[in-house]
């Protein structure tokens, strides 16, 4: 226990999780700090990227074996599963309606990419390692929440625009293609690609890192303060019950599945995120009466604070504990 | 100079329905737009910014067309069905054009 | 389709009046207008250009917002007092929109 | 308020033409305009979009110019030679603008 | 005296200033050559989050004494003093309403950050120690000349506009905010939180400042080529006269409250730029009806080129000669 | 011959042709993944600074001779004569008009800065040296072709607009510009220069590449599907037909001035790359009436995919087998 809250402790005081929170004070600040839009998604491809093709060239070292098959699936299964958790626990803590509810949990179903990024790099930090294809099961687990979440809509008589257009743009979404693209790249060209363009993808990575997260923190908390007023009590709630719920269910998966102990933490922290850049365009476009302002500011606002500070080192301590 | 009637039909699009408006106007025969980039706004459901955001679910572009009077309804009716369910604002602004034989 | 009068508002004001213009507008109960970057331009006070620049001393941006005809006095006296003083032209332009119920 | 009667000419040309135009305003004694980014487009010549582009040569602006009417036919005069042979589309709008005594 | 000429000599040759030339050249040529505007501001928000985390982290190298506070208060009152020497010197140089004289003023009593990284950089490059506290002082120079130039204009029947909104804007500005608050993350995560992202904020700072140095010289170029005519021979004679007025006052403060020879350098450095980011934004919602491109190209068009190339070594030499 | 294949392989499974590959596979697939305008534009005001700055160290390490004139010489006589070779071509394959062939044959005699980048990166990597003073070349290839484009069509009947502001807009082009001037500082500062700042141009400067050529591979991908039809099997044809003749004669250019192998190979690189930059624009404005369609996707999206993966490692083992 004294080992959580130690790790939760100096997990606090990193320049990632500061800069995260200087972001988020300077926007409730009502600062103009800010962020182009441009710099934004540039530091977001070099992240997914860099993500992508480390991941690759840990497969390419330590081989592939069953348990990446059996990984994608376990992935697959939760990011399907979750969001019927999340619609019922929804249904308990909140009063949105139906296609609130079903539109956020697609966002819970779903991952977050930075999440998964701080995390790995919270583990790496402490030198445990992890299964590369981790990154590949996050891919695998952008897409089925969505379709779950638009089954639970037309089964309660809702009329979500499926159109086959939708489906293209979900799976060859850019940040799918180039996640799966740099793994794929990273797999190929191994050890050798990765000294190639090493002191491009992980000696600034941290840096990067922690920019970006000072922008998340901006533009979270600019969301927080305009939707202060949409998000009830209950609301909020949900936001901080829904993470350790998921990462109990992926704590299950990654045990089942025999995972290493760092595996089984990024599989928590996986089951315990929720999107905030595919899920939300993929809703615009499915399920356009769902308010956005509810579901965004609920994975950016509450639930991706929740897990960078607290939730990571506990789902590590459990993994650890556990796993181990 | 020689000018011709036109109509300029502005529309305020959320930016993930661009590709599903534009593919509209071309099935509609209306291969002539611009489109302007927005950075933000404000309307009933609150203000927006796209300041340091990566992802597109907040977002809106301005698509520009002109148009000679007799093909505005043609435009109308293939817009109005993408637009029905989405955030979007239409206006259509009489104007005159040089050059009206591009049109 | 049924069209509806409106008046197309367009603000070019200095980036740095931005806040205070649709505070401004706000405050007269227009809460629906859409801000589109601007790159350059050239007036009494010469040329500019947003290249390269980090600060937000030179540069503008365009408000539209697009109001039912009995709106345009109030908005237009909400905004005067934030241009008085500052860089800024406002022109006021018939339209006609769709779904007026929006507005 | 009180408002004055204005053209609002709006010019749709390709980016390598920007300096040109801009320059035949001025020689023409347009000095107030306004430059808004394009960020894609579509044509007789196809589609297109400046994501990811470095050269220039895909590409337009959007030239905004609020004119007294009396200026309409000087300003057009100057501008046609530079559009002659280009891509370009110009829209003249009837508009009213505040604070007249700018322009 | 040898040594200031080779030190000159050695500073003009270096790829910063060339860059800068290269910019200022171009633009003067009428190429086309320019960075996007995101691209500029990235780059400055790498700059000031790099400066600003390294001065943290020397506060946190070396402790905190007295001596931080004194800096903190002479900066405070050099910025706030500053701009009455600059409208005294306006006043007897040039012909400016009063009006443009105050926004001068308030441009030179404030300062600009990247004269200051440009200073540090050959500073390092020299090996010569510095307070890493310096950079929060140039902080708290950013506001007190904004003050000062708008109690010159309502003493002089002025009417600044100058309401509550302002104050919240000047102070919680974007680059304070972010130098601030890199500093301050420095200083909590010390060596530590340096050892973890330096691959990011300083391998490549030098660099960066290149490429940044090569936009302001676009920038500066293109300002001098629109305002030619606007700027008279007493103007421009005031942007090479005040430099090392200010630094000479500057020199002054920072003997007397005992700061190290880098120390005084970097406050001279302060003392005698003029800011171009904060303050022109301030003018134009205080004083609209100063002519925002005296101030600017005098700022960026003048006075910074002279500092960057003569200004900086002369500045050293002194203070290297004086408190040596 | 084995080895040609063999290096061909080892280069079709670098990061770099992967990376292209990727973008193009996600534009051809309709994929929403894109660089913003401004990050690409970034990355290449990076890359110009960063060859232009490295070549002008190389020419400061080695001495500049009568290697550097010959050389410029060469350059500029190839780019003015491969217009009519590439001219001829146009009539013998294609049914273009005029105007199009000679937009497309101003192309061909220009070149590709990052064919000319992903070559010296293969060379460099391989351990092959060349001559610094080779970028210098590229640059003064840039201009020539166009003005053997506008002298072709004026015989033609052509009217194409030469008026002096188009001169000064090709020959003060940010691309050339930042490339020259970047070479002028690499050569100024030397390698005292570039310890100062080769960790950010030469530590990144692979994955930098990596990433520049995935957006390229999304705007060629874009542009092949958006050109089809556009584009028949005779100009299709021209595309990969043109590149070996360009390189032979770069060969032949290359030997008669007795360039090292490496320099060489760069310079059949450079006869073999068309321009994808600077000719359409120039080309934009003086021939308005060429289909902007044809050319550019003949350059970007035939020729250029084509010297990348076959065409640089056949122009390395011909020049290794001839000068070696
Ligand atoms: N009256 C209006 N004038 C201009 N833009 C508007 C107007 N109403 C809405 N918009 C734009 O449409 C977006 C969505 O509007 P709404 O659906 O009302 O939240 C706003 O954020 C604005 O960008
Ligand atoms: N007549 C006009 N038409 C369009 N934009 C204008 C006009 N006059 C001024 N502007 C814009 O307002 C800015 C400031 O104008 P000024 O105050 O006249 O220097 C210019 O740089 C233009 O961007
Ligand atoms: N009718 C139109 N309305 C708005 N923009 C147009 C129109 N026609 C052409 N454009 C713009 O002008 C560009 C070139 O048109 P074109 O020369 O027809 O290929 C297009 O890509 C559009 O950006
Ligand atoms: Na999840
Ligand atoms: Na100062
Ligand atoms: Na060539």
């Amino acid at each position: 226990m004294g080992d959580v809250i130690s790790l939760a402790g100096q997990n606090l005081i990193s320049p990632m999780i500061l800069c995260f929170a200087l972001g988020m004070a300077a926007a409730l600040a009502r600062s103009d700090l800010s962020f182009p839009e441009a710099v934004a998604k540039g530091m977001s491809l070099y992240l997914l990227f860099a993500i992508g093709f480390k991941g690759g060239v840990g497969v390419a070292a330590h081989g592939v074996d069953t348990g990446l098959v059996l990984a994608l699936g376990a992935g697959v299964v939760l990011s399907a599963g979750l969001p019927f958790v999340a619609f019922g626990l929804l249904r308990v803590l909140t009063r949105l309606s139906v296609t609130d509810r079903a539109a956020v949990a697609a966002h819970y179903g779903s991952i977050s990419i930075v999440t998964f990024v701080a995390a790995s790099a919270l583990l790496q930090g402490q030198g445990i390692a992890f299964e590369g294809y981790m990154v590949a099961v996050a891919a695998a687990m952008e897409a089925p929440a969505i379709l779950a979440a638009l089954w639970i809509i037309s089964r309660a008589g809702g009329r979500p625009d499926d159109s086959p257009g939708l489906w293209r743009e979900i799976l060859l979404n850019g940040s799918i293609v180039l996640l799966v693209g740099a793994f794929a790249i990273g797999w190929i060209t191994g050890e050798d690609g990765l000294a190639d363009i090493s002191a491009f993808i992980e000696a600034p990575f941290r840096g990067v890192l922690c920019l970006f997260l000072l922008d998340m923190g901006l533009v979270a908390g600019r969301g927080l303060r305009q939707a202060r007023g949409a998000l009830s009590a209950g609301v909020l709630g949900f936001g901080v019950v829904m993470p350790p719920v998921g990462a109990a269910i992926g704590l299950g998966a990654g045990l089942v599945i025999g995972l290493s102990p760092g595996g089984v933490a990024l599989m928590m922290v996986l089951a315990a995120s929720a999107s905030y850049i595919a899920v939300p365009a993929a809703m615009r476009v499915a399920l356009p009466e769902a308010n956005p302002a509810v579901s965004l500011t609920l994975a950016l606002g509450v639930t991706f604070p929740f897990n960078l500070t607290l939730g990571i080192p506990l789902y590590l301590a459990v993994a650890g504990a556990v796993a181990g | 100079m020689k000018m011709h009637d036109a109509k300029r039909v502005e529309i305020l699009v959320e930016a993930m329905m661009e590709t599903r408006l534009t593919d509209a106007l071309g099935r509609a025969g209306v291969t002539g737009y611009t489109v302007l980039p927005v950075s933000g706004g404000s309307g009933r459901s609150g203000p927006w910014s796209r300041e340091g955001q990566v992802g597109r679910a907040a977002g809106m572009v301005a698509v520009v067309c002109l148009v000679r009077p007799d093909r505005l309804d043609p435009l109308l009716e293939a817009v109005f069905p993408v637009l029905d369910r989405h955030i979007g604002v239409v206006s259509v602004t009489d104007t005159q054009i040089l050059r009206a034989e591009r049109f």
